[in-house]
């Protein structure tokens, strides 16, 4: 076994992909710069620096997927994805339904998404709710290095188009390049399991749609994806203390939805916590209730989500972003 | 070089006859959802298409039917599509303003200025996968307005993308006439996006051809995108039914449903100025006006009249082929009518 | 009383408010045409066409909102938000949260939307679930003329940005725009409670987030809103024959959303069933289950919702599409 | 006209100062995020907001903080914000990138190109409410790759909107320069979008001053929105801590971590000729040895140098305006450091 960063271990995916696949370029703003080690060693012609013009270049992403290339197309955050939204709603995403299934758009974007570092509310979105309401996209977000490598090979060997949200909290080179590179005299809370971790020794593509249980637990079931799955995770060791047995279960993927697994663990439990740093209301977390409603299970439910604009002051970013001291508050109430 | 103004009839006659045919079956309602034509445009696209080989494609935007046809695309398949029939180019799933076809790299979509990314993509994809391949993409006056086409200009201008650039301008978006809402000009502004650029008047299939000749020729040989600009006349207005053109057409029935309401707007209390409600009621009526002086309403902006006239010397061979094309979409009516339970 | 059709009683609302409040200015594409009344009677200044270049003028409403004018911003359809959906997500949703509470976007988006008369995938989606899942925004789909006009004058009193959504289906103007003006030969399933009614002398602001019982029942709820509000009430219909007795709730607005409403009527009845136009996952029909959840409610749960991009032909369309037969058979399972 | 010289440059070293200390107080982790400066380009807002008037509006970029003080906000307050103190100017909500400020009419946004649309809106209320007024949008060149942004010039020319659209050009977007990826020209693509076209050297407050006033002369007027091109430099690159900077500063410690990851990638099995792969690398290479090249190490290229130059015969004002100037943001700093519990 390895040990990568998170960045690394997706670089690495990707890389490892290239050198099997000439299909696959790599495109963006300031990609040459990014994506260096990817440049040197695969050549200007497939790692490319983009104009400021997302609409253009993601639609041109999804027109050359069409065409046979497999486009990695970079957005610099997920928050940009508002000027170019079309590309992926009207035409990524209705490929396949319009052509009655004869032509799909095999493209992957990229975006670096999520809070904690004090960039303010245009640029820590998380969105993915937002994203997995479009029929046709699948969307996926990582936690681990591991997880973050093997499912950038699967979303390489779909069929569609697929969005990877990377959180900038667990990439060092974001955080770098954002400005932290130059000093030492900030921290973030940056959870440890997320940002290094063992990878294997060749990356195989994981399962699109699985979630994985990161800790099982009989009281309740946490349900979580990206950083927020650490909080979760710090939150359900503070509440062993208390004697309350929480389980988390990382989703990875938001859309396809493990519905099989989630329903599985709210069945163990009865009680339910989603921990979602995307906004709260018309996403993720509701989906999750509906789904485990339709299977006609009864449990019990709560939610710890962004639930506005996210501030820039460090103090209220931190407060309105899922805490482990407001996970565990929740889960108390729940268990009441 | 120069066209077979012969082969260049054809295409135009092929489209033309089938979407007269669409057209009918549209007031039938036998099609659904909104409909527009290309008619009037064919000189631009048949200029164009003509010159595609395989390996080019073609991004298209909400009047793809003639594109389509002259690309080779099956007929009975496109009005299959029309008919939302399961047997249809896209099963039925697309309908005329989302049609698709993979075998060609035609892709169609209905938002206004998407073929200009969609020809960037399909252009880079050639530059790896089909050297000398080149993409097309056709859109309107109206489209030189969406950001998104302009950035994938600029895009394709620095990428050196083989891309050509076709704007079919009529003048107009839907009621809008471009000069109230197009400023500059968009030749300089396609140069301004490092384009070269190129103006023809696209009644004329023949000249179409010409300049598009040259311009795709540069592009195959790597040089970069051109932007061609071409004029045309939308003989049906912007889609099948536009009101404007009903009232033009009909206005004893057309007119009364207006009037009332602007009738009513000119003596409500409260509201401008009476001079500045004539003023609206002006802009309104000039509108309406403009669409009567429309140059669709003159056939000398009619493309396929426009060849035909250069090929009439010939009579007996134009005759034999116009009789043949009729033949051909009354037997693609035949084909894909009789399957449809009346 | 007075009868209007729906889209008669939004635009004479907005009459009203126009003579009002002198602030007020409408534009977006052809609008000269579409809205030559309006036109008419407050002159050329006050309603514009524009460019079709949706990112920069509805962009140029929200700042023109903050810097006094109420702008009435008319997209041509939902579905084309997708190339300036960062006027919404980035600016409009954020300038309160950015500036501190000092300062609003108070701009009023009316756009239609929906399907049912064969127009395809890229032109007649809902999108409200994406819209409401941005915190800051208000979204807002009337299924009556009283309604339509109420909330539009609701709208134009509010302090920040609003969205209203207005099916086509139940605008004879739209249809007859769209192509059916010009052909008899088309029809298409319009439900006559929404296209025409009753409304007030005077128009009133309705309160925004308040949802309106449409039927009382007392076996299990459907809650629905715009077109499906009508589908529901037919499919109540039916279902009375058969012995089960359903209300309809419909909400009117989908931020905010009616929680207390909606939680008080799944009490008395303990099912519930969204019917939902929009699509299905990540939505409204989610957020519906997690609100009753969250408020401790234990009800069984479906729904009725767009599962697919929305398909051309007519007959496959009207599958799609949340319909009668459909609303039917999941009411009668709810009731096993 | 002439401008004053005097307060162009009290204007800028103002702006400096702040920034400076700004500065200073991100180094040391007060200051979370990215931190966009804009020193180098206060030539260029010195020059335009100077002759804003009551009822103007601004729509700001990444680096709005020189207009806004420029315009009046109160650097106690801008400060404040920048410490995310619930006395900032947006309570804290906005941060550096997202300043607001409804008296100033000024709002900024971190959303490239958005400035545009922004600054049309504005414009649009000045003609209804305070005809006379105007709008100004600043921009950087790599905006001008932004749809929204060339829509809004169309816009603004249709409508005839009173914009002045400033194009602060640097000739970089972050690590991207400009030559590889904007064709064409910015002044035509202006014009061919409708509007009139300016250029002009932003180290140069005074002559932007000038070029600026006959330009807004006009837009108040009515005639229409008129393109301000300013090149400038900025004297930090993109944002503090810029990578390629820190490898210029400080080779040493900085190359290592950049190196290793590179030579690792000449050397992997499986990838580019090796040709390419040099080929990669000298693009990498130029693009940090284009920052050392970079002019904003050339000190002919600082805004503020260049009008004190000009002022220098008056040693005694010169140096009291100075010692004042360093004196208030010592001033602020104490004010609102002296709250912050350490
Ligand atoms: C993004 C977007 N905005 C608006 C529309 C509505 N719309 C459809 S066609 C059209 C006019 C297009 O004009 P032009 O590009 O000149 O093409 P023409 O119809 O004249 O051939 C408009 C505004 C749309 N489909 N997509
Ligand atoms: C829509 C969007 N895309 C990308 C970014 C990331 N980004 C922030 S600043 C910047 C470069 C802007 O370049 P320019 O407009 O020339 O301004 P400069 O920074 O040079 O002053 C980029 C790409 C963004 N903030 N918004
Ligand atoms: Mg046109
Ligand atoms: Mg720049």
């Amino acid at each position: 076994m390895k040990t990568m960063s998170f960045i690394q271990a997706v670089d690495d995916a990707l890389a490892q992909a290239m050198a099997e696949d000439p299909h696959i370029i790599v495109f963006g703003e300031d990609i040459p710069l990014l994506r260096r080690d990817l440049l040197v060693r695969f050549g200007p012609r497939r790692v490319r620096g983009t104009p400021i013009s997302e609409s253009a270049f993601l639609g041109a992403g999804v027109a050359a997927a069409m065409a046979g290339l497999r486009p990695v197309v970079e957005m610099y955050m997920v928050d940009f994805l508002g000027v170019c939204m079309d590309a992926l709603l009207n035409h990524a995403a209705k490929v396949e339904a319009f052509s009655g299934g004869k032509w799909t758009a095999p493209l992957v974007v990229r975006a670096p998404c999520g809070g904690g570092y004090g960039d303010g509310g245009q640029h820590e979105q998380s969105l993915w709710g937002m994203l997995a309401h479009i029929p046709g996209l699948t969307v996926i977000v990582p936690s681990t290095p591991a997880d973050a490598g093997g499912l950038m090979l699967a979303a390489l060997k779909q069929d569609g188009p697929v969005i990877i949200l990377e959180h900038k909290l667990l990439s060092e080179m974001w955080l770098e390049f954002l400005g932290s590179g130059a000093r030492k005299t900030v921290s973030f809370d940056i959870p440890a399991g997320g940002t290094k971790g063992s990878v294997p020794q060749k990356w195989e593509p994981l399962p699109l749609g699985e979630a994985t249980l990161r800790r099982d637990g009989h009281d309740l079931t946490i349900i979580s994806l990206g950083v927020s799955v650490h909080r979760a995770l710090e939150a359900a060791t503070l509440l062993e203390a208390e004697g309350i047995s929480a389980g988390v279960l990382d989703l990875r993927t938001v859309s396809p939805l493990d519905k099989k697994t989630v329903c599985q663990e709210v069945i163990k439990t009865g009680r339910l916590l989603v921990v979602d740093e995307d906004y709260e209301t018309f996403g993720l977390s509701g989906e999750l209730a509906a789904v485990i409603l339709e299977a006609g299970i009864a449990f019990k439910y709560a939610r710890v989500c962004t639930q506005m604009t996210i501030p820039y002051s460090r103090h209220l970013e931190d407060e309105v972003l899922p805490n482990v001291k407001r996970i565990c508050t929740a889960a108390q109430q729940l268990m009441k | 070089m120069a066209p077979d103004l012969w082969s260049l009839y054809a295409l135009m006659l092929k489209a033309r006859l089938f979407e007269e045919a669409a057209t009918k079956l549209w007031y039938e309602g036998l099609i659904s959802g909104e409909m527009h034509l290309g008619t009037g445009e064919e000189g631009i696209i048949a200029g164009v298409v003509s010159q595609l080989r395989d390996g080019d494609a073609m991004a298209l935007d909400h009047r793809g039917t003639a594109a389509l046809l002259m690309r080779g695309v099956d007929s009975v398949s496109l009005l299959h599509e029309f008919l939302g029939h399961p047997q249809g180019l896209c099963g039925g799933m697309g309908g005329h303003m989302h049609l698709f076809s993979k075998e060609h790299l035609a892709a169609s979509s209905g938002i206004v200025g998407s073929a200009g990314p969609a020809a960037a993509g399909f252009a880079l994809a050639a530059q790896y996968l089909h050297p000398q391949s080149i993409a097309v993409a056709f859109f309107g006056d109206g489209a030189m307005n969406q950001g998104m086409l302009m950035e994938s200009m600029n895009l394709a201008a620095v990428w050196k993308l083989p891309v050509l650039f076709v704007c079919k301008d009529d003048g107009w978006g839907i009621t809008t006439q471009s000069d109230v809402s197009t400023a500059g000009n968009l030749d300089d502004r396609a140069r301004g996006l490092g384009l070269l650029a190129f103006s023809v008047d696209g009644v004329d299939a023949a000249r179409v051809w010409e300049i598009a000749h040259s311009a795709i020729e540069r592009i195959r040989s790597g040089e970069g995108p051109v932007f061609l600009h071409a004029r045309c006349v939308h003989l049906e207005g912007h889609f099948l039914g536009l009101q404007t053109i009903r009232i033009l057409r009909d206005p004893l029935k057309e007119m009364p449903k207006v009037a009332v309401g602007l009738t009513k707007s000119i003596l409500k209390l409260h509201g401008a100025a009476v001079s500045e409600r004539i003023t609206g009621l002006k802009s309104i009526m000039s509108s309406v006006i403009a669409a009567l002086r429309d140059p669709r309403r003159d056939h000398a902006h009619d493309p396929i009249l426009h060849t035909r006239a250069a090929l009439q010397s010939d009579e007996t061979r134009l005759k034999a082929m116009e009789d043949r094309m009729e033949e051909d979409i009354h037997n693609i009516l035949i084909t894909v009518l009789g399957e449809v339970p009346s």
